[in-house]
């Protein structure tokens, strides 16, 4: 028979419009229709309004499109895909597919991905004669050098360095790459051990401190992707941490860096080789409470494989997470990025989503706050990630 | 129909009883004024028959029936409100029309009542006026108006004539007494302080004092015959003089009271009292003198016509004999 | 102070009020004839009359829908909130009856929780009530904030209404229902107003319970529809679409109030009593 | 409550009236019920179990523990636990306390002479008080990002002007610094509040009998006095009620802080650390408790407020 | 101080012209009385003086300088409203003291002047309540206390006594008569629909009618003389008996006027005219006999003393020659 689905998503960019197209070879295939309910970007609205549909059990919505740090906490609400997409689980990237599997179940699978890049401006670079930084610490120099000479060239609201300080989300993104660039491990470790109190970690965050009111606004500790973007995109920042949705927008015709600027993978520090760029992206999932899990399960192999992602790389310039998809020419000729962002895969960490479960959101939270109070001068680094490292021993409590 | 019997009725507000235990029977188609001081409560009397207020104590009986707790608008009353009470919002026709309306007459008898009404109180002008656009006058005459069209078979009037000028009020009293006359079934009690309304349209005059009955009876009765020293004051204007010490001894009394009307001026010679002018009013058709006897108030002397009598001449007071009435130490009359 | 400071004073005050209320609307219209990167920069006067943004919002999907939705979910909302409120609020404020203050307070109690802790609950309700995903359960739910509302400030207002008026009209043979509708009610004109615009706009303006309790584009109020405005991307925020959005719907509201304003007159009980 | 026992025969016109009262009562009543009682119970209800939003249904009586629950270590150190000894619900606490006696006596201050502003005759009234309210009628999640784009430190207009007006001489970082970032939220909720107050005292002011501001004028009564003596005590009821609904509202102020200044330990109010412990944090019942304290101070402020403001709750002082 | 002139002051109200130009002169110190029907612009023309309402065209001149735009608080007037409008949240004290406190008067001052108000007006009792627990005629007497209180150069009284008792409102307006003879300066204005009132208490009337002046002068130059028709029936209570035809012709006018203390009831063979007795009013202290003389309306007689005549009689009337006032067509008198 023919089912008709309900897939919820955020509704972002052409995605909703775009959608019909991208699953009319499915519909086709199948004979069941799909229909989206769309939801307002925020995440946080999102995974409030999933949870507590989960949590009543409603049967109105089959799929969800979720955030990749969301699996494991909804992960008792989901169908495991491990059985159904064993064949298509081995074309993706293991680290992606690994930040789904909770407990050996495969919560949601990925349909595309996202990762930050350090974005640079080719012109200013040049102008004074610096290499593109491979250290946060020639970041520093870089970023202080070109702004010290661009204010007495009369910018007088010249930055050398933005990036997302406020405290939320973004800010754990941020850290997570200081500290594991600068090899302080990723705050909890897969094995669940939490690792986040170290000399490195604390040496990250004393060099960011230095930053804030230097080379970057004291704003910063407010800014969120589009107020880092807005400095950028206005000519008024060297260098710029960033998801690679800036770089489309940079490049606009109105843009005052249209043509100016190129990415490349963040920095390491503190000595520690290899640079690290937090993973982002989004996965389908399927309701344990759907009455229509067959027809569901076969809409979320569709929407993960190959097919679709292609589809989706070069209509919305989506990061697939399928590697193969890197080398695709097709996408390559419609979207030069996507082959860009190859690099920074290659780097990329998750958040410690999957060992801490269901606390994840509490352990980030709490993370970010000690970091944007260390920037913010509540403390020192080291001070803060003590005190961090014992509230996050008392919320794992005897076990995550 | 409508006999209304107050049998010891009593009102409270918080702590203060205003209505002290009235006892009053009113009879059918009769014309009952009630008067009295400011303050006595003569409005809340009203109001206690009306079923706005609720009796604290004692019983009202309308044709013999209990009806303390009926609901005003089963009473079959209308009513004129001290305050007027008009509503706001509504021209003066939908004033006037609101309480037909509510008892679903038709458009049209509700239209020739209204008119008829509006025309016999000369606002006919005005029906399409809202109140605020209104004098005092004619927002009073609204709130007659109102109270008329209804055809109820008790009417409330709380002085319904105070902010009427002199014409109209004649005629308005006129009116009313016609409509008594022309509904010889209807009740009516009226409150007023005037002395002219009180003793022309009523059947009998209530006098109320600080919340009792001091004395019922019809206008003759209590212009004449007044219960108490109360009374006696009350009624009539200008006031009864009253006189007391050697004055009233000679009369063996404690007080002698004797009505402006009652005193002819004579020869100061041959006068029982005499004194100086003191002061005098003229009202055109007559004039009062203020006469300076020696007691603790000048005496006034009502004298139609004409002043002739210079402020300030010594002349002889003599007092109607027929007219004098006595007082005891309590005000009760000695008879 | 002779006349004419004292207007030229007053004149300045009403135009610094007007221009600290109305400034960020105006600085959201010069923003929403931007795109691009002019939304990065500070701008007093707006640079070009571009109304892509204006057409990017209407011709998106359901926007029209969304806002009739709203349009009707508000005004029933209020229509049965005021009509709820002004007949408990006559109850309360002129009939004399023990444990009046008690029931004020347990109205007023409703809207001491925080929105999210009922969601739960209410989501239950709802859902109980076979009412999830309709109009009705943004109306339904929204009696949780504008009831105990407006019945408050109608009790507050009604109280004041003279009592002879009242009086009047139950000898007159006027019920409580004829009271409040035909006597009270056009003396309530500015509470009535004052009190439905600003229900109205609460009603208009939450998000929360709207989000939750639907599930389909086409029952979705403005406010998530402007939450549903997005970039082309996760991050980007669509500055010059959402801006058009608030300006579209603030527009209806203006509107609104132009009309209903009127009625907040002075002096509407002037001439019915005396004292 | 208790009407009075109705006596036999006809109904009296008190109870006339309290039987219409009833009827007219029952429907809010109803209503309410409906939306407000099985809510607002089940929160209560879940603050003393240990559900989670994952399992709604599956959550066991647990007691006061949320609140707070002492446990012995084996140690023999005993620690505490629970919202009460929790410093980030004080620091919430107090950080709403101080948000909503600043924002409502600052917006009641405002409100007022904004509406008597309103109250005068000018021409132009109409489209004023149209302007007034556009900041309530803009959805406070938008109204919250225009300002968080107008007090941005780099692009912001506010810095904008307040540079070019040479009043600062840095642009500040509004939302960011936890010293300004109260601030910041108190400009903004008092700018999209005050027209809420303002329309409220001005409906009051308009209810105000006229005639004795003529009385007033006839006695050379200042308009400051007339003001603090005569209109004030008359629309104080409305000014009260006002008063009322604003401290409710800023006591539980929640979009606001959540748009602006989400997770700035600055200005984290009960609301969103509530919000944050049962949707985000997977804690339901522990917010639920939060939010059942949260009610809880909500009314102790509101009976201390009506208390200490003497307001007339039934009206019969006034009657 | 404080003379008052207006000229040809008008008033108009939306498309209403209720003042219709008048020029009028009160003297500094006078006792000025308004009257006229109601609803002829009184209140309308006290509201000018006081600057409550703006004049619409024409001068007001207080002592030779224009006020037209001036502030009610700087003309130095103190008024009492006939709605009242006292303070509804305030205490009787409050309301009675409020005006006193602005004048930084001492806090002993003004409980003094207060508190003797209130005894001279007889509400020192309710000091403590608040307006709405008073009685209408309490509420007024607050309002009074509230004027005089404040001793002003100009009072302006609209209709102050209407809702008084006749004991109270005769020893109010002796009140009244008396502060005008302490502060001889003060410039009193007083509106009134009470003949007595009116004639007792004014140096000078100004009668009204729709707005325009129809006659200024001295109580008894009104009465005696009244200048026209309308005059001559406004004036007077019971009204001047008008008669026409005939009974005019006789006497050379279009209406012959005489009021009923003006007519002797005689033997019906010696009498000028004679009829039926078809009504009869007893005010205990006068009666008035209204008499189907054949005109269009009975002329009423009044006779002093007790009723003897009884209801159907045929009675001859002799009107007093000196009395009789004849106007012409247009209501003017004929000399
Ligand atoms: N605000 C208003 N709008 C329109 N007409 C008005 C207004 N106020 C008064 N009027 C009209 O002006 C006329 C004069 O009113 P005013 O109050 O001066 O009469 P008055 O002589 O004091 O009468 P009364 O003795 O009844 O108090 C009346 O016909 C009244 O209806
Ligand atoms: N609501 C109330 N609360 C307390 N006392 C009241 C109330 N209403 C009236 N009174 C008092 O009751 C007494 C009687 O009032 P009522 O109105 O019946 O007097 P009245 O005889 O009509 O006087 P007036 O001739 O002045 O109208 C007055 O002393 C008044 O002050
Ligand atoms: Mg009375
Ligand atoms: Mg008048």
């Amino acid at each position: 028979p023919a089912d008709e689905l309900f897939y919820v998503s955020g509704a972002i960019g052409n995605a909703i419009a775009n959608f019909k197209t991208l699953v009319q070879p499915w519909e086709q295939a199948t004979g069941h229709t799909v229909t989206i309910v769309p939801m307002p970007a925020s995440t946080s609205d999102q995974f409030a309004q999933y949870r507590l549909w989960l949590a009543a059990g409603t049967a109105d919505i089959d799929l969800y499109q979720t955030d990749v740090i969301w699996a494991p906490q909804l992960a008792d609400h989901f169908v495991d895909m491990a059985e159904p997409a064993k064949d298509l689980v081995p074309q993706h990237f293991p680290s992606i597919i690994e930040s789904q599997t909770v407990g050996g179940k495969l919560v949601a699978l990925p349909i595309f991905t996202d990762a930050p890049a350090l974005y640079y401006r080719k012109d200013l670079l040049e102008k004074h004669g610096k290499p593109v930084p491979t250290t946060w610490e020639d970041l520093t120099e870089t970023a202080r050098a070109i702004q010290d000479a661009e204010r007495a060239a009369g910018k007088a609201d010249f930055w050398g360095f933005v990036w997302q300080g406020n405290a939320y989300e973004g800010l754990t993104c941020n850290a997570l790459e200081w500290v594991k660039s600068f090899g302080g491990g990723q705050i909890v470790e897969p094995d669940g051990s939490i690792s986040i109190n170290n000399a490195q970690a604390a040496a990250a965050l004393d060099l960011v401190k230095g930053w804030v009111g230097s080379i970057s606004p004291a704003g910063v500790l407010a800014y969120q992707e589009e107020e880092a973007r807005g400095v950028w995109q206005t000519g008024n920042a060297v260098f710029m941490r960033n998801w690679p949705y800036a770089y489309g927008l940079g490049n606009g015709t109105d843009s005052a860096v249209q043509g100016l600027f190129d990415v490349a993978p963040l920095p390491s520090g503190g000595g520690h080789e290899g640079s690290a760029a937090t993973l982002g992206g989004w996965n389908i999932a399927v309701s344990k409470y759907s009455t229509k899990q067959d027809a569901a399960i076969s809409l979320a192999l569709y929407l993960a494989g190959p097919e679709a992602q292609k589809q989706r790389a070069i209509s919305e310039s989506n990061l697939p997470t399928i590697v193969a998809l890197y080398d695709d020419a097709e996408i390559a000729a419609a979207q030069p990025i996507i082959p860009l962002w190859k690099d920074v895969f290659t780097q990329a960490v998750p958040r410690p989503s999957a060992p801490t479960k269901g606390k994840y959101n509490e352990v980030s939270a709490r993370f970010w706050s000690a970091v944007h109070n260390t920037l913010s001068g509540n403390g020192t680094a080291a001070e803060n990630l003590e005190l961090l490292e014992l509230e996050l021993s008392d919320i794992k409590g005897s076990s995550w | 129909m409508a006999k209304i019997e107050l049998n010891n009725v009593t009102k409270t507000y918080g702590a203060h009883q205003v209505i002290k235990g009235i006892d009053l029977e009113i009879r059918k188609g009769e014309f009952m004024v009630f008067v009295g001081p400011s303050g006595c409560g003569k409005s809340t009397l009203l109001r206690l028959i009306s079923g706005l207020e609720e009796i604290s104590t004692g019983d009202l009986l309308f044709d013999g029936t209990r009806v303390n707790g009926l609901v005003p608008s089963k009473r079959g009353i209308a009513m004129v409100f001290q305050s007027y009470a008009l509503y706001p919002h509504m021209k003066v026709y939908d004033n006037m029309a609101f309480g037909l309306e509510l008892a679903k007459s038709s458009k049209d008898e509700i239209s020739r009542r209204v008119r008829e009404a509006a025309r016999l109180l000369q606002i006919d002008h005005l029906l399409d006026r809202l109140p605020k656009e209104l004098s005092g006058g004619q927002r009073q005459r609204v709130a007659i108006g109102r109270a008329i069209v209804r055809d109820p078979k008790v009417f409330l009037f709380d002085e319904p004539l105070s902010n009427l000028d002199a014409a109209l009020r004649v005629q308005t009293r006129l009116e009313i007494a016609n409509l008594h006359h022309a509904m010889k079934d209807v009740t009516m009690i009226y409150v007023t302080h005037d002395q002219v309304e009180a003793m022309t349209l009523a059947d009998r005059i209530a006098v109320l004092r600080d919340g009792r009955l001091e004395q019922v009876g019809t206008p003759a009765e209590l212009y004449e015959r007044p219960n108490s020293l109360f009374v006696a004051g009350f009624i009539g204007s200008p006031k009864m003089n009253f006189l007391t010490g050697a004055f009233a001894a000679a009369e063996n009394c404690i007080t002698l009271g004797i009505r402006p009307e009652h005193v002819t001026v004579t020869d100061p010679a041959a006068a029982r009292w005499s004194g100086e002018v003191v002061h005098a009013e003229d009202l055109g058709s007559d004039n009062y003198l203020f006469v300076q006897i020696g007691a603790d108030t000048p005496v006034i002397v009502r004298q139609p016509g004409k002043l002739t009598i210079p402020l300030g001449s010594r002349i002889g007071l003599s007092p109607d004999p027929a007219h004098i009435h006595r007082f005891d130490a309590d005000g009760t009359p000695v008879r | 102070m002779p006349q004419p400071i004292k207007t030229v004073a007053f004149y300045a005050l009403v135009a610094g009020i007007v221009l600290f209320s109305v400034f960020p609307f105006y600085y959201a219209i010069v923003t929403s004839f931007a795109t691009g990167t002019a939304l990065f920069e500070a701008n007093y006067w707006p640079k070009a009359f571009d109304l892509s943004n204006y057409s990017a919002v209407l011709g998106g999907r359901n926007f029209g829908r969304s806002i009739l939705n709203s349009l009707f979910i508000a005004s029933t909302t209020v229509i049965c909130a005021l009509f709820l409120a002004v007949t408990a609020s006559y109850a309360l404020a002129r009939v004399r009856f023990r444990g009046r203050g008690l029931l004020l307070m347990t109205i007023l109690a409703v809207s001491m929780f925080p929105q999210i802790a009922v969601l739960a609950g209410l989501f239950e309700v709802i859902r109980f009530l076979g009412i999830f995903n309709t109009p009705w359960a943004m109306i339904l739910s929204y009696t949780i904030f504008t009831l105990p509302f407006t019945v408050w400030v109608l009790t507050t207002f009604m109280r004041d209404l003279p009592v002879e008026i009242e009086e009047a009209a139950i000898v007159d043979g006027a019920t409580p229902w004829i009271i409040i509708t035909r006597v009270f009610l056009p003396l309530l004109w500015p509470a009535l107003v004052t009190t439905g615009l600003l229900a109205f706009i609460g009603a208009w303006n939450e998000f929360l319970f709207a989000l939750t309790f639907t599930s389909s584009e086409t029952t979705r109020t403005v406010p998530v529809a402007i939450g549903l405005l997005s970039g082309a991307s996760q991050q980007e925020i669509p500055w010059g679409p959402i801006m058009a959005a608030s300006v579209i719907v603030t527009v209806p509201l203006v509107i609104l109030v132009l009309i209903f304003q009127r009625k907040i007159v002075a002096g509407l009980t002037a001439g019915g009593v005396k004292g | 409550m208790t009407f009075l026992p109705l006596r036999s025969g006809e109904p009296s016109l008190l109870q006339q009236r309290q039987r219409a009262a009833f009827w007219f009562l029952a429907p809010m009543l109803a209503a309410l019920i409906c939306v407000a009682a099985w809510p607002l119970l089940r929160t209560i209800w879940f603050s003393f179990t240990d559900t989670t939003l994952s399992d709604l249904y599956g959550g066991q009586w647990i007691g006061f523990d949320n609140y707070l629950s002492m446990r012995t270590l084996s140690s023999g150190r005993t620690v505490w636990r629970g919202t009460l000894v929790d410093p980030a619900w004080w620091n919430a606490v107090w950080n709403t306390l101080r948000f909503a006696l600043v924002s409502v006596t600052l917006e009641t201050v405002l409100g007022l002479i904004v509406a008597l502003v309103l109250n005068a005759e000018f021409r132009g009234r109409g489209l004023v008080r149209a302007a007034i309210l556009i900041p309530w009628a803009i959805p406070t999640i938008v109204s919250a990002k225009i300002w968080a784009w107008m007090l941005n430190d780099q692009f912001g207009i506010i810095n904008d002007m307040l540079l070019s007006l040479d009043l600062i001489d840095q642009k500040i970082a509004w939302t960011a610094s936890a010293d300004t970032a109260m601030y910041a939220v108190l400009i903004v909720d008092i700018w999209k509040t005050t027209p809420f107050m303002a329309l409220l005292i001005l409906a009051g002011l308009q209810m105000v009998p006229r005639d004795i501001y003529e009385a007033a004028r006839i006695d050379g009564i200042h308009p400051v006095k007339v003001f603090f003596r005569v209109t004030l005590p008359l629309i104080r009821p409305t000014l009260m009620v006002a008063v009322i609904f604003r401290m409710l509202d800023s006591l539980r102020i929640f979009d606001l802080v959540y748009v602006l200044t989400p997770n700035s330990a600055a200005t984290k109010t009960m609301s969103v650390i509530s919000r944050e412990n049962m949707v985000d944090f997977d804690k339901f019942a522990y917010g639920a408790a939060q939010s059942t304290l949260l009610f809880s101070i909500i009314a102790i402020f509101v009976l201390l407020y009506i208390w200490l403001g003497r307001v007339d709750l039934t009206g019969d002082s006034s009657r």
